[in-house]
């Protein structure tokens, strides 16, 4: 046996490392952005518009990824977009991931009167289109960036409360919550200290893959044209201006889509790779 | 607590559960009575066997003696207290001197605790003082390296779970542990080893217990009086010897009857 | 001796990652008509006999060496349909726990007369007809309401009925009772190992009880093969075996069993010297293990 | 439970969410910070302006008020007529919803289909390397939402090997014979081969896009629902009676593991439908979706309180739809 789990590990090892590579290297381009983009990312010139990447016929040196029909530099918009889809992932994501996951906890463990109530709100919630409501949200706040990080909280929180409400639910029955009642502990008590650090591994899983899907949120947002600031570049709206210009530039929709690709990706691979990794009982 | 007051007395004790398949929207759900007018004493040092089929309310009467229930009736005095419907606080005091092993080692250890952790839980809910000292006591008695204090539950076997578990109900050194069912998912050979260390415990630490079980031989090396239950009423209460020899009831005639001996040569007909 | 309906040569079963063998060659005969108990603890590979004879073993396990005789039929050699199908026909299984042996989103009827029509080709009211006389051997209350119920609206005990009556339906040769009692009370138990000892004898079934409950095996089978980690380490006649246990742990084991009429040698632990000498005779150089007649 | 009051209970629960989905829209445009007048009208608006379309629209009462006339309104199906578009919204509504319930419907299809075969050919090939492969693609499927699945369509199959439309619900040039705002289902009923085609070349992308989360969804959850079927006493009995592996998967364990699928396609169903929202906006396919983004962009509030409720009427439908359905496919619950 003692070989097969070695096997597993290493496999499960590379998609920790892959993804956990791709977000420290993301993490260094949020950083480093003003330094290390070629151009301005908001500088336009109209006579290098629609400049091809740089492998292609018609291309300038230094536009490395090619120009949008403004003449803005891809490749610096893209290291620049990075920054907002970051602080939007870590905030949003860990509000979410809070409020989600102690309301689960509440609902999953005390049951009665306050799963019933909050059952009863992740109903409604989920009545709403997520889409609609956070686009609805956003239009009546006003842009910015609290308010886009409020309007993802206020959709996802569900999606924690549901997973951590069930996981809450099938740990309580376990005997060793009895066990630790029957020791004199009180159900606050036994909340944190039993029932907590086995629901931790879901969600961290949870939690990094809702990091990805704040930047997916962030990402529609912009889409359709409710982004952060209209000057700040974002992810967004380069896929927004690359969609519409797609049979002419679309190099312009295709690398903020590639670098959005991999990063929703590891995101939610991180997690996975992280429970794997560090939960003693899957060891 | 005078020294003639038993641990524990237990007076026309009902308890009934409502049976949520049953419930429909309006009234409440019907309610099925699983315990109906059990009374009993336990005394200090005693090791009183509580045997019956699955659904003679077995497991009930057990978990209600030490109020991980609340009877619907009847009374149930602790070393002289009434603990029938003593709210959880003032429960919480006394609950270190009433422990309990489970049947499942699976589920009754925190599978993401080290073992010394899980041990030293109670200790530390009561503020025992020595807390890591009492733990490695605890796992001594039980026979288990103190080693293991660092090790996962799922690293360890069935039998070493189970003694893991004794352990932490021992580590209090409380007047009485209840044992509901704890050899039934262990292999003959780790059986023996269990119950033998129980029997010492007993022993050594003038323990009281009450033990759960369905299978009369394991009643037989350990209890020295033998309670049997039947659809949640009392049909018998005698020494273990007086049940072996002569039982009075014909349930447990037909529970003794039915038990397979490993002799080719026993008449075992169908009555 | 009557030639044996089914025999076993040497037969190895490994885990497919670790190569870390379940069973090391394991040799048995069951002739016509009789009853063999497997005997051992969780682990010993007793039930992993039945199931490579029945071709269900796990996914991660397979057979790397021996041979199955079924009714002078080599069955590892034979092309994976016709396997099936000849093992389909000539052999049953009376599975452990009652509660998940019976499909609960189909009635109990099909369940039982599925097998005689599809694989054996019997006409349907014929199947129908077999199916009744079964459930009435088995002592079942009102079979034509018990065949158009579903399984949810029947007791353990007499789902286990069910399942003993589907499995001599077919009138196979060898039954395969994989610890069948395990789950019942000990009350229940007994009904339920008598009629599987009375229909084996009125039908004459070869029959390969896998237990790990000595007391049952003294009760339902003339002949015992004790396993420790996938070796057999004693085979022998019921009798001989409870009379004088030729082999350390068989004895070791015997006293292990709980006896609630003679407490002084019931539940004595298997001493360590006597797991030492069985482990190093199992991992020691091939030798011909004396204690098998 | 007996069938009658679990059928009353979910009735109940069914009003109290729809009456929680109004309230919260209601409240969500009055209270929130800015009148909800000035964001409608144009930047050069007078207060004048603003007073007589408050009256206009009984801004002016109280919340309350507003409230108890807005749902006796609605409860008599009049949604109150559009700002942006000046039409009745309950009529808008129904004009658009056609589009969107069939590009849900055959994302539905399109996601049971593939989620089915991918959880059959993972449990028919456990054990194999083939096995983690379906695993890893399910993985890499189920962690990338419809949005991002839609803009790589458009890519490969609108630019590179523009095979599909990536625009618009039917080529504009062809007559439409058409009656209803089905077009989709009329045309099959009318025979006309030739529309349903075009119209499923236009409708095939969006909807991939939308059915590929759901189909690694149902996969994962079907492929380990089985799995844990295929463990149990009365599948291994059914091999050991001589059938075959497939029959066995097939017959035995797929029904019984099918059930808690059933639920979760319900409610992911719903999650599809709120899905057209962007997928519409990027395919510019014409549904209910692509009109709710420019109410909300045009501040258009009675369209967006009538498209809200729609959704949310739908949901809950389908929720109760597929419970019913659950208890009487399930012989347990049906014997009750």
């Amino acid at each position: 046996m003692r070989e097969h789990r070695k096997k597993t590990k290493q496999r499960l090892g590379i998609r920790l490392w892959l993804s956990g590579g791709w977000l420290l290297v993301l993490i260094a381009i949020a950083l480093l952005a003003p330094w290390i983009s070629p151009k301005n990312p908001l500088e336009q010139d109209l006579f290098a518009a629609r400049l091809p990447p740089f492998w292609m016929a018609g291309a300038e040196p230094g536009f490395w990824l090619g120009t949008d029909s403004l003449g803005r530099d891809v490749l610096s918009r893209i290291l620049e977009g990075s920054r907002i889809a970051l602080l939007v992932a870590f905030i949003a994501g860990t509000a979410t991931c809070l409020i989600g996951a102690t309301l689960g906890m509440i609902a999953g463990f005390y049951r009665g009167w306050a799963d019933r109530i909050i059952s009863r709100f992740v109903d409604i919630w989920m009545a709403f289109p997520p889409v609609l409501f956070a686009i609805l949200l956003v239009a009546v706040i006003g842009t910015g960036l609290t308010s886009i990080i409020i309007a993802i909280v206020v959709i996802d929180w569900t999606r924690f409360c549901r997973v951590v409400r069930a996981e809450a639910m099938t740990q309580g029955q376990m005997d060793y919550v009895a066990s630790a009642q029957v020791a004199g502990q009180k159900r606050f008590g036994i909340m944190i200290a039993e029932i907590l650090p086995n629901v931790i591994p879901t969600i961290v899983a949870l939690l990094t893959l809702e990091m990805g899907i704040a930047i997916i949120v962030e990402t529609i947002l912009s889409f359709v044209n409710l982004s952060i600031s209209s000057d700040a570049p974002t992810w967004g709206g380069m896929i927004a201006e690359g969609r519409t210009s797609i049979y002419q530039a679309w190099w312009v929709l295709i690398f903020p889509l590639i670098v959005l690709f991999l990063t929703v990706l590891s995101f939610s691979q991180f997690g996975e790779g992280l429970k794997d990794r560090y939960d003693p009982v899957l060891r | 607590m005078s020294i003639d007051c038993p641990v524990y007395q237990v007076q026309n004790l009902h308890l009934s559960l409502a049976d949520m398949t049953q419930k429909s929207f309006f009234g409440s759900a019907p309610q099925i009575n699983i315990l109906k007018d059990i009374s009993f004493d336990i005394m200090k040092g005693e090791v009183l066997g509580i045997v019956g089929g699955s659904g003679s309310g077995k497991s009930t009467l057990g978990r209600t003696m030490i109020r991980l229930l609340e009877p619907s009736q009847g009374r149930i005095f602790f070393e002289g207290q009434d603990i029938t419907h003593l709210p959880e606080e003032n429960l919480r005091p006394l609950r270190h001197r009433f422990q309990m092993i489970f049947q499942d080692p699976m589920s009754s250890l925190n599978p993401r605790r080290k073992v010394g952790r899980i041990i030293e839980g109670p200790l530390k809910l009561h503020g025992f003082d020595r807390i890591s000292e009492r733990m490695a006591e605890a796992l001594d008695l039980v026979g288990l390296p103190r080693s293991f204090q660092g090790r996962y539950p799922h690293e360890l076997s069935g039998g070493q779970r189970q003694r893991v578990g004794i352990a932490r109900a021992i580590a209090t050194r409380p007047d009485f542990i209840l044992a509901d069912e704890i050899v039934s998912g262990l292999d003959v050979s780790s059986q023996a080893q269990v119950l033998n260390l129980l029997a010492d415990l007993v022993r050594e630490l003038g323990l009281t217990l009450a033990f759960i079980s369905h299978d009369l031989a394991v009643i037989r090396r350990l209890c020295s009086r033998v309670l049997v239950l039947k659809h949640g009423q009392i049909v018998e209460l005698s020494t273990t010897e007086r049940l072996f020899e002569a039982p009075s009831s014909d349930y447990t005639r037909e529970l003794l009857n039915a038990i397979p001996l490993p002799d080719p040569d026993q008449i075992w007909a169908t009555n | 001796m009557m030639k044996p309906f089914l025999s076993i040569k040497n037969l190895t079963v490994s885990l497919k990652s670790s190569k870390e063998p379940l069973l090391r060659s394991v040799s048995l005969d069951l002739a016509a008509g009789n009853v063999l108990g497997l005997v051992g603890e969780s682990g010993a590979g007793k039930s992993m006999i039945g199931k490579a004879i029945l071709g269900i073993l796990p996914q991660a396990v397979e057979i790397t060496a021996g041979e199955i005789w079924l009714n002078d039929q080599e069955l590892l050699r034979k092309p994976a349909k016709e396997r099936r199908k000849f093992i389909g026909a000539s052999t049953a299984l009376i599975p452990q726990d009652p509660l998940t042996a019976l499909n609960p989103s189909r009635r109990i009827g099909p369940q039982i007369t599925e097998r005689l029509v599809d694989i054996l080709d019997w006409k349907k009211d014929a199947a129908l007809a077999r199916a009744l006389e079964l459930l009435n051997e088995v002592q079942i209350p009102d079979p034509e309401r018990v065949m158009h119920s579903y399984p949810h609206e029947i007791s353990g005990g007499m789902r286990q009925r069910i399942l003993i009556a589907s499995a001599f339906a077919a009138n196979p040769k060898l039954i395969i009772a994989d610890e069948p009692t395990t789950a019942l009370d000990v009350t229940v138990q007994k009904q339920i190992l008598h009629l599987i000892a009375d229909l084996q004898a009125r039908h004459q079934t070869s029959l390969l009880f896998v237990t790990h409950d000595l007391g049952v095996v003294s009760k339902v089978c003339q002949h015992l093969s004790v396993l420790y980690a996938g070796k057999v380490i004693e085979a022998s006649e019921i009798r001989d075996f409870f009379k004088n246990p030729k082999h350390p742990y068989s004895r070791a084991l015997l006293a292990a069993t709980p006896k609630y009429n003679d407490p002084a040698s019931s539940l004595t632990p298997v001493p360590e010297e006597v797991i030492a000498e069985v482990e190093a005779e199992i991992f020691a150089p091939r030798t011909e293990c004396s204690h098998v007649n | 439970m007996s069938l009658f009051p679990t059928i009353f209970l979910r009735l109940l629960t069914t009003l109290i969410t729809l009456f929680g989905v109004a309230v919260i829209i209601f409240v969500i445009i009055r209270v929130v910070p800015g009148n909800p007048i000035a964001m409608m009208l144009p930047p050069g608006a007078t207060d004048a302006d603003i007073q007589r379309l408050q009256a206009l629209y009984g801004f002016d009462k109280s919340i309350l008020e507003q409230f108890l006339i807005w749902i006796s309104d609605v409860v008599r199906g009049d949604f109150g007529t559009s700002i942006s578009l000046r039409q009745p919204v309950l009529n808008l509504v129904l004009e658009r919803l056609p589009a969107t319930l069939e590009l849900s419907i055959i994302a539905l299809i399109l996601a049971v289909a593939i989620g089915l075969t991918l959880a059959i050919t993972g449990t028919r090939l456990r054990g194999s390397r083939f096995e983690s492969l379906i695993d890893m693609t399910n993985g890499i499927a189920l962690s990338l939402p419809d949005f991002l699945w839609a803009l790589l369509l458009i890519l490969l199959f609108g630019v590179l090997w523009p095979l599909f439309h990536i625009s618009g619900r039917i080529s504009p040039a062809l007559d439409l014979p058409f009656t209803s705002q089905f077009y989709l289902f009329e045309s099959l009923l009318r025979l006309r081969l030739d529309l349903s085609l075009d119209l499923l070349s236009h409708m095939f992308m969006p909807a991939l896009a939308m059915a590929i989360p759901l189909a690694a969804i149902i996969g994962q959850l079907l492929k380990q629902s089985l799995k844990e079927t295929m463990h149990l006493d009365y599948v291994t009995l059914s091999r050991t009676k001589g059938y075959s592996e497939n029959h066995v998967i097939i017959r035995e364990a797929l029904p019984n593991a099918i059930l808690p699928t059933l639920t979760l396609i319900g409610v992911q169903f719903t999650f599809l439908i709120g899905g057209t929202v962007i997928i519409e906006r990027l395919f510019s396919y014409e549904g209910l979706g692509n009109m709710a983004i420019d109410a909300v962009i045009n501040r258009d509030l009675p369209l967006i309180q009538g498209i809200v409720i729609l959704f949310a009427l739908i949901f809950t439908l389908v929720n109760l739809i597929v419970d019913m359905s659950y208890a009487l496919l399930n012989p347990r619950l049906r014997h009750a």
